[in-house]
């Protein structure tokens, strides 16, 4: 069998996560259109009641949790679509998700990124 | 009768169009990566091919979870850039060739591809960042492109045997074409990268270097690597490099090495290009 | 372990639905083609299926020309009865069962079969009115639906062997389950029928009864059997039959043919309903 | 070659038809909702206005005229739809397309439906 959990700090978007998260990446999906991004800004909790959000998931997006929204069912191309309507970029949201700041992020980027060893299984992290 | 004449595989990162978009290509952090894009745009503009196969995939953009094909043809005449979140790109609309797309659609399902058709679709950062970054920023793109989307968003996608079987047909199915077009095929995404979680970040150079020389000379080892090795190597995302098999699979077994760029990083992404050239050309 | 211990094949025709939403079924015109159905709805009772895959066609009610899905599967927990042009049937909601249908999509995408994910879709005839068919007229649906849609609408269909490699491919999925179900799989649409054109009415009771009793004991003549001889004998919408090639494809090679039945006209078209059981069962 | 052309009466709904025939079809499906079949009775051109038809996909449908539709690129799941909407079953249309009444093709599908004899080909039929 495949292991997918066995790799440390990554949540795969198979058939368990989509189906926790189809409503909530569906929101996300609506702030494509500007008049749905105006709403949201206008009135966050408003707009949420639109969608059927799971509690976890309504107050993820009002925390501005990224880690938080990805483990309640979100995909990070729907989830970075929150992201892209508060003007920050995908590598905002990969450095707070990965615990640290933008700029420590950045950094870590231009010197080569996050190493490959270590990070491969849980069980080789020990 | 159409024919392929090469093919070209790069990263989509949407960080390099918005940094052309932004006129940012020059600074420091981003010189060294556009640096490398000089050859393979002399290169394009000297094949100056009739017409694009873009092999890459919808990021949430064109299609949404309600409806999730595996492998989809834009058939339309022209396919408007999506708003991601931030707008649209300012880049040109990309025209299709719904004479040429119906005939590669209909060619490949009745050779047992599954292909969705596609009459009215946008097309996102991972169709039109390959276009900038392989033919900078024209008033019009130099030819039309059919949009082949593959999903690697939802797992699982195809298996990278189906990508370059897909790969293999559609060059069956150029043959088949009547009118006499130059095709270049394009694939895209990857290549290392993680946009998620704990691990977000994460370049495996070393990975990313034997995939850039083996997709040139030995295919197979990729043909048969199965989706977790690229989760756990190359990063969750960059299981979009199983987009590079199609392109492989539409080359003939032998292929020049025209040119290879590798550059860490754009944003969270390392970022590989590779230009192969059919042998006959 | 699931599995696959019968098959029923069956016409889909609208006014049959129709017929019985409006109380019509005894009539001289519907009673010859009902009385027929009788004998179906009492072995299914008695098989008491824990799921029914449903391989049907959608008629531009849950698709559209916008986005053509060659094979598409619906994980949806349910499924409304959609508006063809004139409301809703009066017929109960169709529940899904995502946990088995996300791991059928999974299983045959890795299998190789492009499949698209339909997370949100309505159903239309070629799914209620066999339901309505094999179970008359309940307060709800005996079990859990999954439903199949095949593209036969937007030529080219997938070819009759593609859609029998499917079936094989969802016999594997079915047997590589966890849990204990025994799951019924229906093939619907058919027989010779032209709804279009000066043609239209065409029947042709001579193929038709040949593919029932082919299907049963040599499918791989119809296997083989190219989209132009749908056409020009079973009429242009006669096509559907392809779908039929997905249930037997799903059996095993060996089947105990139960009940045939094949009555003309409904409305426009020749209707068949064809049961074989597994003889393991 | 498959020659498909060569089948009297029919008109496969291909890779051409489709794509004369898409804003058209499109038109048909939205038909499906109630709100548009109230405003397509209402006004019918009005309605017409807002899709993207040739001139002989609009008269068509203005005229009713079903044979004519499918050959301007119509699929007849889609051209069933504003016969849904006026009230109108299949077998109606398809007693018209064929150029006789719905009585008499009634009578027809009751004796058995049209032959195949002699409508499997052009060349057959002479
Ligand atoms: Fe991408
Ligand atoms: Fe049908």
């Amino acid at each position: 069998m495949n292991n997918f959990d066995d790799i440390p700090g990554t949540y795969l978007f198979d058939k368990d996560r989509c189906h926790e998260g189809y409503h909530f990446n569906m929101f996300c999906k609506s702030l494509t259109e500007p008049k749905n991004r105006d709403d949201f800004k206008a009135n966050e909790e408003g707009y949420l009641d639109n969608w059927q959000l799971t509690q976890s998931q309504r107050q993820s997006v009002l925390d501005r949790d990224w880690l938080g929204m990805i483990k309640a069912g979100g995909n990070i191309y729907y989830t970075s679509k929150i992201a892209a309507t508060d003007g920050h970029s995908f590598q905002y949201i990969a450095a707070l998700m990965s615990g640290t700041t933008e700029n420590e992020y950045r950094k870590m980027m231009v010197d080569g990124g996050r190493s490959i060893e270590g990070n491969r299984s849980l069980s080789e992290k020990g | 009768m159409a024919r392929i004449v090469a093919g070209l595989a790069t990263s989509h990162v949407p960080a390099i169009g918005i940094a052309m978009d932004q006129g940012k290509t020059g600074e420091p952090y981003w010189k060294p990566l556009f640096d490398g894009y000089d050859p393979a745009r002399k290169w394009l503009a000297k094949l100056d091919p009739d017409l694009i196969v873009l092999v890459y995939n919808d990021h949430g953009s064109a299609f949404s979870l309600e409806v999730i094909p595996t492998f989809a043809i834009g058939v339309a005449e022209k396919f408007l850039p999506a708003d991601e979140g931030w707008g649209p790109r300012p880049v040109p609309v990309v025209n299709g060739d719904p004479k040429f797309a119906w005939h590669l659609a209909e060619s490949l399902i009745l050779d047992e591809f599954d292909m969705t058709i596609v009459n009215d679709m946008t097309v996102d950062h991972g169709l039109t960042v390959p276009l900038s970054i392989v033919c900078g920023q024209p008033e019009k793109w130099p030819c039309p492109v059919i949009p082949l989307s593959v999903n690697v968003v939802q797992y699982p996608p195809p298996t990278g045997k189906r990508c370059f079987d897909l790969g293999r047909a559609i060059r069956k199915a150029v043959k088949r074409y009547d009118d006499d077009l130059r095709v270049l095929i394009l694939g895209t995404g990857g290549m290392s990268h993680q946009l998620h979680g704990e691990r977000a970040g994460l370049i495996n150079s070393e990975f990313d270097k034997s995939f850039l020389d083996d997709l040139s000379r030995q295919p197979q080892r990729l043909v048969d690597l199965p989706h977790i090795e690229y989760v756990r190597e190359a990063g969750a995302e960059g299981i979009e490099l199983v987009m590079w098999l199609v392109m492989r699979g539409a080359l003939d077994d032998d292929v020049t090495e025209i040119y290879q760029h590798y550059h860490v990083p754009a944003s969270n992404t390392a970022t590989g290009l590779l230009i192969l050239e059919n042998l006959t050309e």
